[in-house]
């Protein structure tokens, strides 16, 4: 049973002081640098959309440090968190949203799409479980090439409902793929409640049975428990012994993209949630284990340079080259189809 | 006379489709509490009841197949598809289960329902969320394909499309959402397969669709004031598609440019001069061009779609340099 | 679980001489018929390709049987039973499926696609798990028209692993449309077995509780036990209590299509199934039940002629009207795309 | 030289490349202990083994997905989806996913995977197993497609499809699978985007592609005795299209048709129709015909079907009749 295994698992992780600052650095990256680009989206700097992670930090943050840096993300379209929880500098994604030059994919992509290749985030995906299928190609290949890398996918519990999703498990169990899915259970499509749409009560843990899979749940705002069972199923998947399915159960803080309010949710289950907003709680873990305020004040104090700086060269890098639209389309750097 | 935005529209030709059949019902993601991502649904809900307006889960393949499984039996669906790059998870039941199965049944299954959908580029979304998809349902036979480019055509166009008794994929541009257009009161029905000449010339005929109707506009009235008179047509149906419209121009004009927001390799705009090519050629005075996107996916970035996309500019030019070397 | 609710069903089905003599015939209809289908096929006159349900015959009639007249069935390319089942006769079959005037569909189906409308045949669906969503379609039609027909869903094994079931599953039950998925398990896809790429035993039962269905097994070579089943589910579906997933264990005795001689299945295993053939079993049971020999006999008698007469009507039919290859795309009965 | 089928020329280029390069795998429906319903795979399972010649369920979004993943991490997949209609299941990852990741990570990432697949009609399989399905492809930015027509072609191009470094479509039509052919012994690589003039001559410039060479080729063979000498050019590949080699011949020739298995609207050849009259337009001296099948779903009846699609006999009286109409 789930809790079981995750206490088990949290415990055997054995979370020390340095690991234990990392996850809530990560955190307050994600959180920060979402705020801003959203106080820049409203501004009108940052254009086209955005989708925002704003209360599931601990689920990036969770996984994203208990990952080996040549295992592979997939996320989706609310991805900003899982590209920087791996390492992705601010200033190139920014870029990107704001469609400056120097941004992460040269304005190409834009916020649903951020991808770096070199930092293991494999891509930002925007139909909904197109990714899982893919994830489990990357896996598949990792076990193919030996290299016992991990691929882990990130998607929601709409998604859950989609056709992709049941192929991409069933295959991932057949082929014992090296592949970790993890549901972000926030509750929501876009503005639709899961519940009113889903034939189960777990959108992910009720389906895990149907893959000969154990019915895995965390708690998607504790970021501790969440690194244990990241620690659980990327271990298991490492040692060959196949993929797993997680259900985090998390909730966003703000609307679902762009510039949605989120009103259609009730205000006590709003209320609720951001009481139990992941940030505070584990910066309180942090002072309970001993942890100097000061400490955690500096890491503050750098993330927020970190934003600003990022803001400062997104304001003053140049607009790109309107050339570069018809670039990589192919390998050769190009896009011609005539010979 | 009251002023709607095209985004009313598209709930005002439906909601007069479903005060005039009980079995029109539609069925999508967030149609119904949430008025539809573009609140091109809005008010629905609450005029015709769950029962009539049904939110489902992301399943775009049960969406679509539902819609087949209940027009089959008697009911009107009017299923939507988000954004019109959805299609390639649904695309199956589009092409092959939709349109082919009045024919495999020699007629013995009919198939009254109405695909709508969020279509096109401009909004900054990049390429899984701009794509112009008219060309993919066009190039299927047993599909009728429309595309309005004003508010009072998509009332009548998407009345027209709910009472076909055949599927018709109804292409709605997000670009064109926030226009506004005196629309008449009353009940509004245009009839499918009629394109309309927006602006009549005599030097050149400029067929356009959708949002690419206004900017050819735009560019013929830049022309106008260098002495070049364009005719434009805005197609508005692609099937069925109205070449007589187009080859009546053309005998006027002598020259034939089409306006094309997909990329470039197989539009409807390749279709529209092959037609031309055959039947027209004598009439032909000089090169026919395409003026398209370019073959490669729109990018997010507005310095990059825009440079993407047909301007007005653009379409001015290549006109102009077309004419000009035809001389 | 699964026996005990067949076995209460069954006796609750209360069988009559009747409705056994219906079930023995419908099952030597489609027997018969396909077994001269196939003689006809390796003859040359069946063209293009045919999937024999031989040796599954008494999924067909056991729900067959149990179905009102204008309860709507769905099936997949290995239709011809299910068709006959329904009561469409079989001269209009054979010409279909020799492609002579007079076929069910003119033709333009053939053997992948046989529908008649007018018996509730809503058609055989040639790309898997299409058809699944679509029969949830019709099953909705029928809630809100408030007409409390059923739609019974025919499909494979190998159908269980695709998108297409897990959303109309999910939205069948979200839905309560009234739909029985019957999955007949002959244990293979084309020419793989099931086992080898699915990630659990029982490929359809074991999917059940992923939309808080009930796993329902059945011998699906035992037509009174299939029919007890299927008044089980249809009733309840009827009722409005919702979409029922039933996996019919089954074998098929030949190949996978056309010409296949399945030779890729183990001898051991073909002999066992073929020991338990569905329609010597049933006369047995008729025997035993104390119906004469005669009667028996004339049953197979008349089946015999009416094959016969079928196969005589599809010599005889002249070829069609190339000019109908035209015809029935739109409504208006043409084919026009301009104007 | 060993006289192989086209069947056997899918197998005998694959197996070149997978004994080339260890990245090359493959993954499909029944192409392993089965050989493949087609028998294309035959052999390969027993040659590389069960890593590298993987049978899959019926998952057509998870055996794209999968081969899109692997690409992009250093394998070299072969995809098969056994009939080109179930590109319909697939079409998002082909579409969506496959053509557009590339451009959007600004070439982070690359794809250099191959799909094939059973494509084309005259098997007599229906609606839904014997469309073309090369013009979904072509019409979508970031696929190659190629469309060999002859067993020596299907090795070297099956060759260069695996080596490129984009994503190829690669249509093996299923009724050349029988047709034989000598084929020289050693590596064959083909160039991607060259088109064979498979017949040279003066009158017209006849483009066709896979099941429609054949075709083209006997048509040409019955209108020379007439005195019709046609050039007739097998295009191979759709992306890159060779446009030099169709424009070349039509300044010689003056008069351009096509030849299409795919339905009527927005096939390759109005797109190399529409390149020639904006590009050509003073070389042409009469219509510009498409031989195509019609705008409907192919039928199952072989009378019905042969009716469909082009025949030699339709191809020549085509051809003849606007050749005169045209003196
Ligand atoms: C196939 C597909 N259908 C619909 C959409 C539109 N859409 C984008 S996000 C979204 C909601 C997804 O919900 P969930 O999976 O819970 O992820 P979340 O947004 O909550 O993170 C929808 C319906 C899409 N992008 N792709
Ligand atoms: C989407 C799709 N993929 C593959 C095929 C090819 N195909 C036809 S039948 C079949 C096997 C289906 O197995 P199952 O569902 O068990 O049904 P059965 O044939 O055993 O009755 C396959 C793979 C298809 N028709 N559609
Ligand atoms: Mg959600
Ligand atoms: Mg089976």
């Amino acid at each position: 049973m789930s809790t079981d295994t995750t206490d088990a698992a949290a415990s055997a992780a054995g979370l020390d002081r340095d690991l234990r600052l990392r996850m809530y650095r990560t955190m307050l990256e994600c959180r920060l640098f979402e705020q801003r680009t959203h106080e820049l989206f409203l501004a009108g700097l940052v254009r086209g959309t955005t989708h925002l992670g704003i209360g599931q930090e601990a689920v990036a943050a969770g996984f994203g440090t208990a990952m080996r840096a040549d295992d592979y993300t997939f996320c989706t379209y609310r991805g900003h968190n899982h590209t920087l929880a791996r390492g992705v500098s601010m200033t190139p994604i920014l870029l990107e949203l704001v469609g400056r030059q120097g941004a992460l994919m040269g304005g190409k992509g834009g916020s649903m799409h951020l991808t770096s290749v070199e930092h293991g985030a494999m891509g930002s995906y925007a139909i909904v479980g197109a990714h899982l299928p893919i994830a489990v190609g990357a896996a598949w290949s990792a076990q193919y090439r030996g290299t016992d890398q991990v691929a882990v996918c990130f998607f929601g519990d709409g998604t859950t409902n989609i056709g992709a999703f049941h192929e991409a498990l069933n295959l991932a169990v057949v082929w014992k793929a090296p592949v970790v899915f993890v549901c972000e259970n926030n509750q929501y499509m876009e503005y639709t409640p899961i519940r009113s749409v889903t034939a189960v009560e777990r959108p992910a843990a009720d389906r895990a049975a149907a893959y000969g899979l154990e019915d895995l749940v965390v708690d998607g705002n504790d970021v501790e428990a969440v690194h244990a069972m990241a620690r659980l199923t990327v271990d298991r998947a490492r040692r060959g012994d196949g993929p797993s399915l997680v259900e985090a159960v998390t909730y966003r803080h703000g609307g679902h993209s762009r510039a949605d309010p989120g009103t259609y949710r009730p205000d006590e289950e709003v209320k609720a949630w951001l009481a139990r907003d992941p940030i505070p709680a584990q910066r309180a873990v942090l002072l309970k284990a001993g942890i100097a305020e000061e400490e955690i004040a500096r890491i503050e104090a750098e993330t927020k340079a970190a934003v600003a700086e990022a803001e400062r060269a997104a304001r003053e890098a140049p607009e790109p080259d309107p050339a570069t639209a018809t670039t990589q389309v192919w390998a050769d750097g190009g896009s011609a189809w005539r010979s | 006379m009251a002023e709607l935005t095209y985004r009313q529209a598209v709930a005002r030709g439906i909601g007069q489709e479903m005060e005039r059949d009980p079995n029109v019902v539609m069925l999508g993601e967030d149609i119904g509490a949430a008025g539809g991502v573009f609140k091109t649904t809005e008010g629905l809900l609450e005029r015709f009841g769950p029962d009539r307006v049904r939110d489902t889960p992301i399943s775009e393949q049960a969406i679509i197949g539902a819609a087949m499984g209940a027009a089959m039996t008697g009911l009107r669906p009017v299923a939507e598809l988000m954004f019109s790059d959805f299609f390639g998870v649904a695309w199956d039941m589009v092409a092959n289960q939709i349109a082919k199965t009045r024919y495999m049944t020699d007629g013995q299954v009919s198939l009254p329902l109405v695909i709508r959908t969020a279509n096109g580029g401009g909004l900054r979304f990049g390429a899984q969320h701009s794509q112009s998809i008219e060309n993919w349902a066009m190039a299927i036979p047993g599909l009728k394909v429309v595309a309005p480019s004003t508010p009072a055509e998509m009332v009548g166009l998407m009345a027209a499309a709910i009472r076909d008794p055949d599927p018709v994929i109804v292409c709605e541009h997000k670009a064109l959402f926030a226009d506004k257009d005196d629309v008449p009161d009353g009940e509004l029905v245009e009839e499918l397969g009629r394109g309309r000449v927006r602006r009549s010339g005599s030097d050149a005929t400029v067929v356009a669709l959708a949002a690419m109707v206004p900017r050819a506009l735009a560019a013929a009235e830049a022309l106008a004031s260098e002495g070049i008179d364009l005719e434009v047509i805005d197609l508005r149906s692609l099937v069925p598609l109205d070449m007589s419209t187009v080859l009546a121009s053309i005998e006027k004009t002598a020259h034939l440019f089409t306006v094309e927001e997909n990329p470039r390799l197989c539009g409807w705009g390749a279709e529209v001069v092959s037609i031309a090519a055959e039947e027209a050629i004598y009439a032909l005075d000089g090169p026919v061009v395409r003026i398209t996107t370019p073959h490669v996916p729109l990018a997010a970035n507005p310095v990059l779609e825009d440079a993407q996309m047909p301007s007005p500019e653009r379409i001015a030019s290549t006109i102009r340099t077309t004419l000009e070397a035809s001389r």
